[in-house]
């Protein structure tokens, strides 16, 4: 059969890799993946791209589509949840307790905050709202380093460069350069939700099927051994 | 250091996209280097940034642009599409043109400062023996140029090695199809622990791309050699 | 053969006024640096366009400003030979050589080409490239380079200035069988009298942009007016070879009443031949001088002197049916008692005549 | 179009960075090109290959390395901010030396290309006439390749101006520090609905860029009627 | 002032290997087309670096191959007058002309600076590109630029060659003044024996890359051989300038015993001179010819005979204390039954000697 395309944001790329290929040992089939920034390829989708599934990174890429009817609403599902949390170098590893008020100015003293781009990156978006929420964003506003990602926040962070950052959960357990101090509060910002949907334009019958798989269990497990929240049930 | 199926098939794409955007722009890049050293024309300061736009604007915005002009829903694309069969729009072909476009600036620039060094008596020594333009242009200004036109190609062929922002831009990131080296390293540096595999792709990278560039040199001086020899 | 040229042009600060006609054969423009002869020449050739102007090759016009006609240089087929070089520096010798054989059509033969070659000297330089030649190597792989294309008319701005007088010597004659037997009109620029005496029907003397003297080379050359080097002055002698006596190594050349004795020289008796005699090799003799060493000795009558300019006086002579130009002192003149209508003999040396 | 005042310090910023890594970048480019154009020395084919390595590689890894070299923590970074006090991350200076080391290639070729095509005989006869070779460079070689290095710092800018995966993964996106216009179109894409702002700010920065450019034209032009004249 | 060079080196298959030495004052290169003279004047110019050599100046080495001695070339201060003019193009004439003083420390003083301007006649092309001059007037800004860097050696590779005859008549006294006044030696190549003639102390012949003949300018001069064009063969006579004859525009030198009319000279009595007396200027009578135009005759005894070549013979006459050479056709030679010993008169025409 035709091989299923997925455009998928890039943060899933080891996740949905694992996924793929165990999809691929029990049906035989394949699945490519496009991974790029969610913007990028809601826009590619807009403009006809071959593209069978979408799982952004956020939601409001995938309203977007929907807005523009080039999803499948009816396939539309939040397949994955993520926390957000606040990470350190090795060298400044005190725990912090992160509640309203928090004085993260000060702990930072003179360095940067990293984490990604407030305005552009998903997971600066999140943690900007996290922190409005907290009411600790203005006086932390103007030490934010934003990043292009949420991978580079981490680098930032682990090479010394800003004490703290704010990233996924999922990417500060891989790197052993930085320790997590705190978790954000799941109510302190709007939940973090990986959105999937079949593509309105999408004539590839496995692609449905596809959609189920990643829905099952066996797909859950390693979406869980990378940190993700399966969201699905 | 063996590579992979996935690595062979991104080097492999790596070097086809490279290679069709160098010599596709080649043609057009001597026109137009030709026309900006040479012409007096209404325009030609547009025509001057007009090259420059790739380098000037953000890949990502470069990269929208052609999405929105060659796409399949893009005005050109969709005729060059429907006429000549000859599709952009997440094929390789796509991620050429995207590099042919980027590396233009540098493959004119080049060119156009080779052309204004060439000693035009050497032009008119040719017409009084009979050269037409053309033939002048074929058997005394090409050749002079040459160095120009091989230190254009390298850089094109460089920056398409190393071109990112405007082809996932325009042709995503499809393994096999438009996933060169450059986004392949990109995708790996996305995920956690991706980094041994980006440094690896990076690495072979370097290597090619070195390869390639010691070869393009090479070739120069043999080129250059032969002209007379021959 | 013919040649129209008019030509009126502003460059910068210089300008030029020029207009000049030829029956063929060649052309010479001689001046002083800056006269604008390269800038004429290359008007000619079409390397630069005239403000206003025509030129005009046996009756076809080549350019006419008035009519906006302008053939491109490359439709002209005009050989030039630059002033300086201007070798393609990416191709061989060989290459340039054969460079507008090509374009030429027919092109000429190879056997034409081993000639040239000859000729020139340049035959074991055909693999190297140009910047690896002498100046003077250089400079006639470009005279072959112009030979070579069949032009219809060639432009020549000092071909041979950089060249030893052996090398002259070499090239002087091809040129002019070039002219004689082709019949291709030869526009050449020189600061050689001994040069232009020995090819140029016509002298067109150039100032300042502007044509200050023009005609043929025999009414030119033997003005002593400032248009060429005083030193230089003569009278051009058209003769025929008579016959040689191989013996003593002379060949003996009838011009007019009298037989010259000439050194030897390879023309079939009948060949016709033009002997420019220096005035200040002709030494003159109120009595016939015996038991001299020169061997032409030629009574004439003087026709007219001018006046002492800087201690010297040309007289002019008629000997035999021939104009001949002697520079003497003003002093000889005094003590010879010159005057014109006395009968003189002209002293003139057989190797003087090197032709 | 009046400009907001976040979008002023963005294009002052911009202007800023990209002027400074175009002029600090001048002087080693020269001695590269230098190098590359008339040295004979071991290393040369990698001195030329490291030279390209900015457009090899995808300008993410680019920026990745510069982190580490030039980052706080980095073997020069570390030293450069102990002992001149210059500090890149997270600076201005950061997005500069981005910029910079993302135009060297093209500047270096530039200027190459110019320098290889210099009548070495000049060169000699200032020597015959005194000259030393510092001085023949200054008063001969300078003048000789000034298009090449007009081109070069051209290039230099206009992809300064564009440039932007090298400079946000080395020096993120701080406003008012190190936002240049290429960031700040950058973000506003990767927002539903900021293509309006995006185009906006794409407008003004082709319209700095394209004046930028002429200026540079002029100027060119100008510098090489002056040397005469004067 | 002396110099010394000794040079051995290959460039592709050519290969010089040449030594000379002079004494100062103008040392004439002499040669065909691509003998090496370029090739020579680079290595002792310090732009060629032979395989092996040693030159030296007034006892200063500039360079010993065995020593592993090299000046470079900017510390040598050797003016070069290239044989292509290689002005700089970004450059306009004025700073063309003045880029050598700077470098020249003391520099020369304004009034040089105008006084050779005058004297090449650039003066109206000060603020000019290079590019837009004549052949002729790069020529000589070329010459002015090298003379104004104050050089302690004059490298002259054809400077005249693209000048018509007014102007070489213009330079030729400056070069002249330089050798005599501030005595820089001076290395001159040059394709023309007149100028050789008169500038030059010493000529070297170069033939292949070999030194084929050298010595003073007087003995090479004279050789009838094949070193020089035969056409050009004369003797040089050291003269005294006696006393004007301005009423007749001539001067009279003293040589040896006899006096010689030349043509005037703006030199004061006591001036020594040099005058070249070309062979195929001279004429022999066996007995005094009257009446004849020619201020010079000379009795004298003939020393030797060259045999006849391509017709004609050298003659060399002892003249009261100077050598002089004659050329005549073989076959006067047989009339006047001349032979070694034999009693002559050289007869030379005044305007023979424009010096
Ligand atoms: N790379 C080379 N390979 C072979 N021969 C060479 C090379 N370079 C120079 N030559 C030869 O060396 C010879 C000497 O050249 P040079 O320029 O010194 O001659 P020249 O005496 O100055 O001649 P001219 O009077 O024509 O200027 C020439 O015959 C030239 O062809
Ligand atoms: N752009 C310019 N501005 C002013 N004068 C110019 C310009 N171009 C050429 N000239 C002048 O035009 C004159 C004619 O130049 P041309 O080259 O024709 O002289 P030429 O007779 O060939 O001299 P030569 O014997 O020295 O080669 C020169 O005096 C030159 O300085
Ligand atoms: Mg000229
Ligand atoms: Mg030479």
């Amino acid at each position: 059969a035709e091989k299923v395309t997925i455009f998928a944001a890039a943060s899933l790329k080891d996740a949905l890799d694992a996924v793929n290929d165990e999809w691929q040992r029990q049906t035989g089939e394949e699945a490519t993946v496009s991974y790029a920034a969610s913007s990028t390829l809601a826009r590619q989708i807009e403009q006809g791209a071959p593209a069978d599934i979408f799982i952004s990174a956020d939601l409001a890429w995938m309203d977007y589509l929907a807005d523009r009817h080039l999803i499948d609403k009816a396939s539309r599902t939040n397949l994955l949840g993520n926390r957000l949390v606040l990470v350190s170098a090795e060298t400044v590893a005190a725990p912090v307790n992160i509640e309203p008020g928090l004085d993260l100015a000060s702990l930072l003293n003179d360095g940067r905050l990293a984490m990604g781009a407030v305005d552009s990156v998903p997971a600066g978006r999140y943690g900007k709202a996290a922190l409005e929420n907290l009411g600790i964003w203005p006086k932390v506003a103007k030490k934010v380093a934003g990043a292009e990602s949420v991978r580079a926040a981490l680098l930032l962070v682990s090479r010394g460069e800003a004490p703290y950052g704010i990233v996924y959960q999922t990417d500060a357990a891989a790197d052993p350069g930085v320790k997590v101090v705190g978790i954000f509060p799941e109510n302190s910002h709007p939940p973090i939700v990986y959105p999937i949907a079949l593509t309105a334009d999408s004539r590839n019958a496995a692609a449905a099927a596809y959609l189920e798989f990643i829905k099952s269990p066996e797909a859950a497990a390693l979406f869980e051994a990378q940190g993700f929240t399966v969201l699905v049930e | 250091m063996a590579l992979s199926d996935a690595e062979w098939t991104a080097v492999r794409l790596s070097l086809r996209v490279a290679t069709v955007a160098m010599i596709f722009s080649l043609p057009l890049a001597l026109a137009v280097a030709m026309a900006l050293a040479r012409g007096r024309f209404w325009g030609k300061s547009f025509l001057n940034g007009l090259v420059h736009m790739p380098l000037i604007l953000p890949p990502v915005v470069t990269g929208f642009v052609l999405l929105l002009v060659f796409g399949r829903r893009g005005p050109i694309g969709a005729f060059l599409a429907e006429y000549l069969g000859l599709v952009f729009s997440f094929r390789w072909t796509g991620a050429a043109l995207a590099a042919a476009i980027m590396g233009f600036p540098l493959m004119v620039r080049s060119i156009r400062l080779s052309i204004e060094a060439v000693d035009r008596k050497l032009e008119d020594a040719a017409a009084t023996l009979g050269a037409n333009s053309a033939w002048i242009f074929l058997t005394v200004t090409l050749p002079l140029i040459l160095s120009g036109i091989v230190a254009g190609m390298v850089l094109s062929f460089a920056k398409a090695m190393g071109e990112f922002g405007a082809t996932i831009t325009f042709v995503s990131n499809i393994p096999g199809e438009t996933q060169t080296l450059s986004l392949a390293i990109y995708s790996l540096t996305q995920v956690p622990g991706g980094d041994a595999g980006a440094m690896r792709l990076t690495v072979i990278s370097v290597i090619v791309s070195m390869a390639a560039l010691m070869l393009s040199e090479l070739l120069a001086t043999a080129v250059a050699r032969r002209t007379v020899a021959a | 053969m013919n040649l129209e040229v008019e030509a009126r042009h502003r460059i910068g600060t210089f300008a030029i006024d020029a207009a000049f006609q030829s029956g063929g054969g060649v052309t010479a423009l001689f001046g002083r640096s800056g006269s604008g002869k390269t800038s004429l020449i290359n008007i000619i050739a079409g390397l630069l366009r005239p403000d206003s102007g025509r030129i005009v090759v046996d009756g076809e016009v080549i350019a006419d400003s008035g009519r906006g006609l302008f053939t491109p240089v490359h439709r002209r087929r005009f050989g030039y030979v630059f002033q300086e070089p201007r070798l393609f520096p990416h191709l061989s010798v060989r290459k340039n050589l054969a460079y507008g054989r090509w374009f030429a059509g027919i092109g000429t033969s190879p056997a034409e080409f081993a000639k040239i070659v000859e000729m020139l000297g340049v035959g074991n330089l055909l693999d190297r490239r140009p910047e690896t030649l002498s100046g003077g190597e250089r400079q006639r792989v470009a005279i072959g380079r112009a030979l070579l294309a069949a032009p219809r008319l060639l432009l020549m701005d000092e071909p041979l200035a950089a060249l030893d007088d052996a090398r002259k010597a070499e090239i002087l004659p091809y040129l002019e069988r070039l002219r004689d037997e082709t019949g291709i009109p030869i526009v050449y620029v020189s600061h050689s009298v001994a040069e232009v005496a020995r090819l140029a029907e016509q002298v067109i003397v150039i100032d300042n942009g502007r044509v200050k003297a023009s005609g043929a080379a025999a009414a030119i050359l033997g003005q002593a007016t400032a248009h060429l080097p005083r030193r230089e002055t003569g009278a051009l002698i058209e003769g025929l070879v008579e016959r040689h006596d191989s013996a003593h190594g002379l060949t003996l050349v009838r011009a007019g009443e009298y037989l010259l004795h000439v050194p030897h020289l390879f023309a079939p008796p009948g060949h016709p031949l033009r002997l420019y005699i220096a005035a200040r090799d002709v030494m003159l003799a109120t009595t016939r001088p015996q038991g001299i060493s020169a061997l032409n000795i030629l009574p004439g009558t003087i026709v007219d002197l001018t006046p002492a300019h800087e201690g010297s006086v040309d007289v002019r002579i008629a000997c035999g049916g021939n104009l001949v130009l002697a520079r003497i002192t003003a002093l000889s003149r005094e003590t010879l008692e010159l005057e014109p209508g006395k009968a003189v003999h002209a002293i003139i040396k057989t190797v003087a005549l090197d032709y």
